[in-house]
């Protein structure tokens, strides 16, 4: 698999500025720009790194180039989120999909481990629903309090759930905001700081689960975007990261996208 | 198009996370969190995601300066240094090598501190350097090598995950100090069941989530140990294999105990006796116990003492020499073991070899080619005075902020003001720089080669990422090329490496440790005695550095300081998890500034009412030493009749209120206890 | 909360309908509850779900977002946007065990002035049999 | 906020007794003395009056007040009074603000502790508020001095003529072929019976000749975009295929086409026309039209016949629409009303018999130069012997509209009448309550009574074709509490008015509001009956409710006169209370753009740009961006938060 992903690499090198991936050097594992050149043995695709920001970030301070990225499901998503968004210019992107493991959409509760744009790997069965999730209308409200209150007041504020994550793209975080949440607290107040950012969510998770591996505190926080997604799936008939002629569902009328019948609580 | 991730190490708290900074054509354009580090494992806290903040600040020194007429003015390299060789010269002929001093750098490199400690033997040849660690561990180094024969953290990061069974937490906020080493915590609590005790006067973070949570009166944490150990020994959960076995001292160390009765330490400490005994068989039944601390057991005038103590609760319950438990000081700085391991200590070369010792001035006289045979030096508190008395005539400062960090600043200020020659080496005008007669402009840590030692004797590899602003120079350079304007040898080093080359042959601990092999690994915990040897994680395993684990008979005794009707509060002092000391660093780092823009003290309400506060929004805070003006944060996370500061802001530094009263064998101040008085500000009621 | 429990509404209304249907009331001197507090906003449109959550953790025990009829906005389409934020809102905050009944969205017109009476006596009867919000957010 | 400290003056209304008799205002006053930057508090008996802003404006000018706070009635009555009297002291408008402690407390809360606690609560939040606070300047645009005229009725027309009179541009703009709206298809007007083309007719022919009078009939409005006295509409002008310049109106291709069309729109189906027609005979302006659905070049792609013989060479089968980019400073809106169709309530068995017609097609009917020359026959040709004329259809009734039609009664006496007159034939009317309030209304009622038309009080129930084709009407009779039946020749229906099938789209188009009935919302029901909620926009004639000639006539000529009004004045002030894009916060991902429903919001250099002339400050777009990057001026997050725990601080 990584060998295909390497001699596609090689042969988009030759039409492309440039190829966004994971190089291994020394110790360790970390993004990077391939260009023509480099040693392509050094491309790796774990760990998992939130590339399509580094894109972003690459478009916006190079307003000519054209980037090829390696890119799992998630990535991919993320990257229909961000160019509906003027993120990221889809005429100087190519994507060079593969699919992950079935272990890997295990572990991810990934409904869609693989790309649309798939070159390489055959998709694997999509993982389960997160138990959680599954059961969590059967909970009380008592016990989602409880539940929360307890995961919430580890939450050391270092806003690595934003940061990691490719949808906050954002100049300005309403998280920081102190017109919304206290600053300088620690845990950060309830409710506003973690459910400010879930309404967000709403409309922008594309569940890579990168906010939970860089959660010091050890957050399900995606039990709480899982929820939203699957609302706003409900509610409104948007998949975050589906598709990128969809307009954010929020910001339409109910003409343009009506709202369906709200679920219980 | 130069595209970069140069994996480093992070600056702010000696866990030793790593990250990879981001560079774009040689500008810095992000941080990402480093996945495959053991410590950080991808996760980082907000002081990691923005330690890059303050990199590009336009206060940084970019150009060396001298002070004409009063004003420190731009000079070249050469005239700052020959203005410094030459001056430091003449005061060693004429007073002799202990007339200067020397502070080196817990926030340094392990091979910067090295040079300084060879700059100041062999070049100066005085012993008269220190650094902060006097400041947060030096009790640790003492009171640990008296128990076990070594000073440092016995066990690792790590282990906290995956083995600890029971956490005991005493003075260490540690979701605040040291984030990434609390995320084993919580998920060890998490996920493995682990017992989660805290005692500590404020109800911190880890308190609100822990199994067992004891609130204290602060300064008698002896009292409180003591307490431990008596129920410990009455209900007969100790180890008496381990003790029969291992150490040395246990009946004397008994008899003292068998007085702390849990009523009498209620008496003392405020911990109700009940949940004394909880705590005690929560730790006692859970092994392998994990006991960690910080500077809430060692910045007292009993710090030696209460480390000791530490120290006998976990020989009592066996608690050593396997994985999981221990004694685990976390260190408060990036590279303060290191700094220690290099020799920056008055009484230590590298590798804790006394000075004392014939033979390892011979050693070192060797390879070096001369070094100093005055004996013990002064401590960082001993040499500000010696400033002001004159004693000391020139100081040579890298990277260190006295004038915040110390205690009682007006007395230090005093002092520091009478410096005949004061030469201050770091990247911005600190507080202390601004009295400097030379100043030079040092290099960041994304700008300089290295590595630090994390608070669990991990040597890591520290990375350049970018270049140092202006005519700024990395520190080890600076050192290299000031002891050759001495005409010094041994300082033609062509890159850190070939400094740790150096560490290596002369320092036993650190003999295995190459950069081709952290290269390799990622690190490596010292001991590591052969270029083979796989490092140590946990020490103590099967015998003591001293041979057996020696108990002290500890007695209780009351901080230096006491409330009274003048000065009712007990001021304790420490962290906020979004600043760093003297937040020379941090409080120039946007997104840390926006959190706590400015120093607060945190009160009781039935306190707040007491003063008549009502509604208002600053007080004065006073003590027999100074005072501060400051906002007010009321909270019932607090003991009534304790008032806490963080001490990041110099504006209105905590410091300004301590008490300078030290421990009489480690030379530590008593930061965490002193007596004020708090008034509400008038002003600002509308 | 010693004495009997007064909960604290806050009540959105957007200035062309529901203000408007309020003064209505007013005018017809409808007796309506004193635990509803007004906060006049130009449409329904503008009350943000930052804002909501910043009401509650201000500690109201409750919050009503009032504007005008779908397909009378003043601004033709500004309620849509709350007719879709509200209940997403209202599932997130069950999600974490704030009851979402403490979270309502009304249409009331300018001529409906009994009828907000009606909304807002029912709620605040409602919030008072739920009790204070803070034993639910206490951290 | 500015720098400069707030001074804020809090100012207690006692409104008489209204608000002093329930609220404590003395305690209000103490308690807003205890609060941060309050200067000065006192209370005044009314507030409002002259020297209760006297009052006020004193303590801006000795005391140094740079905020005010006044607790008194509902902001949408006072506040710009006071807006105005705090700006007559140089102090900007925006520095003051309002709390309503009479609609919202005095008047609905009895009990005194519990409305003097949220008295409190409302001005602590006030003061909270006001003092965050940011003075914001009113600007101005200049009005382009032109009227578009939507509707061509005789609504439309005496607009378009009182705008024009005035000596500005009007365009007068008519879906259909010809201007005249339904007067035009009347026979005669109550009470008066006076001919309603004949008094129609010149003010159609003055508008068509008016010098600045642009006629756009067989037009639509496509799109409005623009604010008041900048509106920029696009004209879609529908392919007549007849050169309306060359046109001479002889009629002839009229005659000579070969195919024909049932006329459903002027003739209400009771009469075909051609493939190529003019609406009606007087029709303005005098050019036919070609019906693509009819006519046979158009369907089979030969005949040409109207070509052949048109003298002038007016037919122009390549015609395209056209559309006309205008500018104008103010719109009337007049595009009237549509009949209610019966068809919709079974129990009038309308379609079922040709014999039971709407008063529409009865007034097509009546007229000379309708489908029967004027006269009134029945589907058979004969003259009917009995008439029954069933009131409120449509209107009055649970189900279908609930409100009074209001000009049924008086057309349905006037066709009692014109039938009585004609046919001699007995008419029985069947009516709830009869509605005659107008001019010399209840005299024709009383006139038509004496002519012996049989009044039966109840609505007619039923009507049901009997096996020979003649109709049966059953009723209560609830003056004599019996069930009458009566069987009858003809049925009229006088079928209620209602709005236009496609108001939802055209309220759209104009940013119209539409009341409970679905006509369009004016401003106020009483004090701006002829305003809309878009400012310029104007409403007239039945496009806003049902109403009879003269009503129409005298609204058109009001909502002129307010026209006239923005004309004139030349220039409009914008308010400055709109959103605010926040540069440096913008990230440019564009969730705020679709939100907007004036298109204020564009993307400029990758980051959102509001136009604050476009913007009518709704806010919805700062609920919207998840940075905070768009501010609602003077509804700033953080004023409205200060507001809240205003209300929200025990006390």
């Amino acid at each position: 698999m990584i060998e295909e992903i390497r001699t596609i690499v090689a042969g988009l090198l030759d039409e492309l500025d440039a190829v966004v991936a994971l190089r291994r050097s020394g110790e360790g594992v970390a993004p990077h720009l391939f260009q023509k050149g480099d040693d392509l043995s050094e491309l790796e695709i774990a760990p998992r790194y939130p590339l399509m920001t580094l894109v972003s970030r690459l478009h916006k301070r190079f307003p000519a180039i054209r980037l090829g990225v390696v890119a799992r499901g998630c990535d991919e998503r993320a990257y229909i989120e961000m160019a509906k968004r003027n993120q990221i210019d889809p005429d100087r992107l190519s994507i060079i999909g593969f699919a992950c493991t079935a272990e890997e959409a295990q572990e991810c509760y990934c409904a869609r481990p693989y790309p649309q744009q798939l070159l390489v790997g055959t998709p694997p069965p999509p993982g389960p629903v997160n138990p959680i999730v599954a059961e969590y209308d059967a909970l009380p409200l008592a016990e989602r309090r409880a539940f929360w209150r307890r995961h919430f007041a580890r939450c050391i504020k270092c806003y690595g759930c934003r940061n990691i994550c490719p949808e906050c793209f954002c100049e300005a975080c309403a998280m920081e905001d102190a017109v919304w949440v206290e600053p300088g607290l620690l845990a950060p107040p309830f409710p506003t700081f973690h459910l400010i950012r879930a309404m967000h969510m709403a409309s922008r998770c594309v569940a890579c689960r990168e906010c939970e591996h860089a959660c010091p505190a050890h957050i399900p926080l995606t039990v709480l975007y899982d929820l939203m997604r699957r609302d706003m799936e409900a509610l409104l008939g948007y998949v975050p990261g589906a598709d990128i002629a969809a307009p954010p569902p929020l910001s339409v009328t109910l003409e343009e996208t009506p709202l369906r019948v709200a679920r219980g609580h | 198009m130069d595209y970069r991730n140069t994996l480093t190490t992070c600056i702010y708290c000696g866990a030793g996370c790593q990250m990879y900074i981001e560079t774009i054509d040689g500008q810095i354009t992000g941080v990402w969190p480093a996945k495959t580090n053991q410590i950080s494992q991808g996760r980082l806290c907000i002081k990691g995601w923005n330690v890059t903040g303050f990199v590009d600040s336009p206060d940084r020194l970019t150009t060396p300066l001298i002070r004409k007429d009063g004003e420190l003015v731009p000079a070249g390299w050469d005239q700052a240094l020959s203005l410094i060789a030459g001056k430091l010269r003449a005061v060693r002929q004429e007073s002799g090598p202990d007339s200067i001093g020397i502070l080196a750098s817990a926030k340094c490199t392990n091979e910067e501190n090295y040079l300084m400690n060879k700059f100041a033997r062999a070049v100066i040849g005085t012993n008269n350097i220190d650094h902060c660690a006097r400041l947060c561990h030096a009790p640790t180094v003492v009171g640990l090598a008296a128990a076990f024969g070594s000073g440092a953290m016995t066990n690792s990061i790590p282990e906290f995950e995956t083995d600890t069974n029971c956490f005991l937490i005493m003075g260490s906020n540690t979701s605040e100090g040291h984030p990434l080493i609390a995320s084993r915590i919580m998920k060890a609590q998490q996920e493995r069941g682990a017992r989660l005790v805290v005692i500590d006067p404020r109800e911190t973070q880890l308190a609100r989530i822990a199994d067992l949570y004891l609130p204290f009166r602060p300064g008698t944490d002896v009292a409180v140990l003591n307490g431990l150990m008596h129920v410990i020994i009455s209900e007969g959960l100790e180890d008496r294999l381990f003790i029969a076995g291992r150490t040395e001292g246990y009946e004397e160390m008994k008899a003292v105990v068998e007085q702390y009765t849990p009523e009498r330490v209620e008496e003392i400490s405020g911990v109700p006796a009940d949940r004394l005994r909880q705590a005690a068989r929560m730790y006692a039944q859970n092994r392998p116990s994990a006991f960690i601390y910080s500077m809430g057991i060692t910045q007292h005038t009993t710090g030696v003492d209460n480390v000791k103590s530490v120290a006998n609760l976990a020989m009592l319950t066996g608690n050593l020499g396997i994985v999981g438990a221990g004694v685990n000081p976390l260190r408060g700085q990036n590279n303060v073991q290191g700094a220690c391991d290099m020799g920056a200590l008055p009484n230590v070369y590298p590798g804790y070899q006394a000075v004392t010792s014939e033979e390892v001035q011979k050693k070192f006289q060797d390879v070096w080619g001369s070094t100093s045979h005055t004996g013990v030096g002064l401590t960082v508190t001993e040499m500000v005075n010696a400033v002001g008395e004159g004693r000391l005539r020139a100081l040579y400062v890298m990277a260190e902020n006295p004038m915040v960090s110390d205690p009682d600043l007006n007395h230090a200020r005093r002092c520091l003001e009478r410096a005949e020659f004061l030469v201050v080496q770091d990247i911005f005008l600190s507080e202390t720089a601004q009295l400097a007669h030379v100043v030079l402009p040092g290099a960041a840590f994304v700008e300089k080669d290295g590595t630090f030692t994390a608070t669990d004797r991990r040597v890591q590899r520290v990375r350049k990422a970018v270049e140092p602003p202006g005519e700024a120079r990395a520190d080890w350079e600076i050192i290299c090329l000031l002891a050759q304007k001495m005409g010094a040898t041994g300082f033609d080093f062509a890159s850190p490496k070939e400094i740790m080359e150096e560490i290596a042959r002369l320092t036993p601990s650190y003999a295995g440790i190459s950069y081709e092999r952290l290269e390799e690994l990622g690190f490596l915990h010292w001991p590591c005695p052969a270029p083979d040897h796989p490092g140590t994680p946990v020490l103590h395993q099967g015998r003591f550095a001293r041979g057996l684990g020696r108990f002290h008979a500890v007695e209780f005794q009351e901080p230096a300081e006491l409330p009274d009707a003048d000065y009712p509060f007990t001021l304790t002092t420490g962290r906020s998890i979004f600043h760093f000391h003297t937040g020379t660093m941090t409080r120039r780092t946007a997104k840390l500034h926006q959190e706590v823009p400015e120093a607060y003290i945190e009160m009781h309400p039935d306190d707040a009412a007491r003063i008549g506060l009502n509604g208002g929004r600053r007080v004065r805070v006073s003590s027999r030493r100074g005072q501060i003006e400051l906002g007010v944060r009321v909270t019932r996370r607090i003991k009534p009749g304790v008032v806490f500061i963080p001490f990041h802001f110099a504006e209105a530094a905590a410091n300004a209120l301590t008490n300078a009263a030290i421990d009489p064998t480690a030379k530590i101040p008593e930061y965490k206890v002193c007596a004020v008085r708090v008034e509400p500000c008038h002003q600002d009621v509308s | 909360m010693d004495v009997e429990f007064e909960p604290r509404i806050v009540a959105f209304m957007c200035n062309w309908c529901t203000y408007a249907g309020a003064d209505n009331a007013g005018v017809a001197r409808l007796q309506s509850p004193a635990n509803v507090l007004p906060i006049r906003v130009m449409c329904s449109g503008r009350v943000s779900p930052e804002m909501v959550m910043r009401v509650f953790r201000a500690g109201a025990d409750g919050v009503l977002v009032m504007g005008c009829h779908l397909g009378d906005c003043h601004y033709a389409s500004g309620n849509h946007r709350t007719a879709k934020r509200v209940p997403l809102l209202k599932n997130l905050l069950s999600y974490v065990g704030i009851n979402p009944e403490r979270l309502e969205l009304h249409w009331v017109s300018g001529s409906e002035g009994p009828r907000f009476v009606e909304v807002t006596r029912a709620f605040t009867e409602k919030i008072r049999q739920l009790g204070p919000l803070a034993q639910e957010v206490a951290e | 906020m500015t720098n400069e400290e707030a001074r804020i003056g809090v100012y207690i209304c006692e409104c008489g007794a209204n608000i002093a008799a329930t609220v404590n205002v003395p305690e209000v006053v103490e308690f807003a003395r205890t609060l941060p930057h309050v200067a000065v508090a006192r209370m005044h008996k009314y507030t409002c009056s002259e020297p209760g802003q006297n009052m006020i404006k004193e303590d801006i000018k000795n005391l140094g007040i740079n905020r005010v706070v006044v607790a008194s009635c509902s902001p949408r009555m006072h506040e710009p009074t006071f807006q105005t009297a705090v700006a007559s002291a140089g102090l900007n408008p925006y520095y003051f603000a309002m709390a309503n402690i009479r609609e919202h407390v005095s008047w609905v809360i009895r009990d005194q502790a519990q409305a003097t606690q949220k008295a409190r609560r409302l001005v602590a939040a006030a003061v909270a508020r006001v003092a965050l606070q940011q003075e914001l300047f009113a600007r101005t645009q200049k009005v382009t001095p032109a009227a578009l005229v939507v509707g061509g009725g005789i609504a439309g027309i005496q607009a378009a003529l009182t705008i024009a009179d005035a000596g500005y541009k009007v365009y007068l703009v008519e879906r259909l072929p010809s201007i005249g709206g339904h007067m035009a298809q009347l026979d005669k007007t109550f009470p008066t019976l006076d001919c309603s083309i004949c008094i129609l007719g010149p003010k159609m022919v003055d508008a068509s000749r008016h010098p600045n009078i642009q006629l756009l009939s067989y037009s639509e409005v496509e799109s409005v975009s623009g604010y008041v006295g900048n509106f920029d509409v696009r004209i879609r002008k529908k392919a007549r295929y007849v050169d309306e310049e060359k046109c001479t109106g002889c009629g002839t291709c009229e005659t000579k086409c070969p195919s024909k069309a049932l006329d459903t729109v002027f003739e209400v189906g009771l009469k075909q026309r051609k493939a190529i027609y003019r609406l009606y005979g007087q029709a303005i302006p005098n050019v036919p039209v070609i019906d693509r659905e009819a006519c046979i070049y158009f369907l089979k792609g030969k005949c040409r016949a109207c070509e052949k013989f048109c003298g002038p060479g007016a037919i122009d089968f390549e015609q395209q629409d056209q559309v006309l980019d205008l500018k104008v400073g103010t719109i009337v809106v007049a595009t009237g009303f549509a009949m209610w169709d019966p068809t919709r309530l079974s129990q009038y068995s309308y379609g079922k018999s040709p014999n039971i017609i709407t008063g529409l097609q009865f007034e097509r009917m009546s007229n000379a130069s309708g489908p029967t020359a004027g006269q009134i026959l029945t589907s058979e040709g004969k003259t009917p012997e009995r008439v029954a004329i069933i009131h409120c259809v449509g209107s009055r009734d649970h189900h279908a509209h609930e409100y009074c039609s209001r000009i049924c009664c008086m057309y349905a006496l006037k066709h009692a009448h014109l039938v009585h007159d004609k046919t001699g034939a007995e008419v029985y009317e069947f009516y709830m309550d009869m509605r005659a309030f107008g001019k010399g209304y209840e005299e024709f009622y009383e006139r038509v009574q004496g002519e012996g038309v049989y009044m039966v009080r109840g609505k007619g129930a039923e009507v049901t074709v009997l096996p020979d084709g003649r109709l049966r009407v059953t009723g209560e009779n609830t003056n004599l509490g019996l069930l009458v039946s009566v069987d009858v020749d003809m049925v009229v229906l006088a079928s209620a008015i209602e709005a236009q099938p496609d108001a939802a789209r055209i309220g759209a188009l104009f940013g119209l509001g539409r009341s409970a009935d679905g006509f369009f919302a004016e401003a106020h029901p009483k004090l701006r009956p002829v305003e809309t909620n878009t400012d310029g926009v104007f409403l007239a004639g039945c496009a806003q409710g049902p109403k009879d000639v003269p009503d129409t006539v005298a609204q058109a000529g009001a909502a002129a006169s307010m026209a006239l009004a923005l004309l004139n004045k030349g220039e409009v002030t914008i308010s400055p209370t709109v959103a605010e894009v926040v540069r440096e916060r913008c990230v440019g991902c564009g969730d705020c753009l679709p939100v907007c429903p004036y298109t204020a919001i564009t993307r400029v250099e990758g980051k959102a740009q509001v136009n604050q002339a476009l913007c009518k400050g709704c806010g919805t777009c700062v609920a919207t961006c998840p940075s905070g990057a768009i501010e609602a001026l003077h509804f700033t997050d953080e004023q409205l938060v200060a507001q809240i725990e205003g209300v929200l601080a025990w006390m």
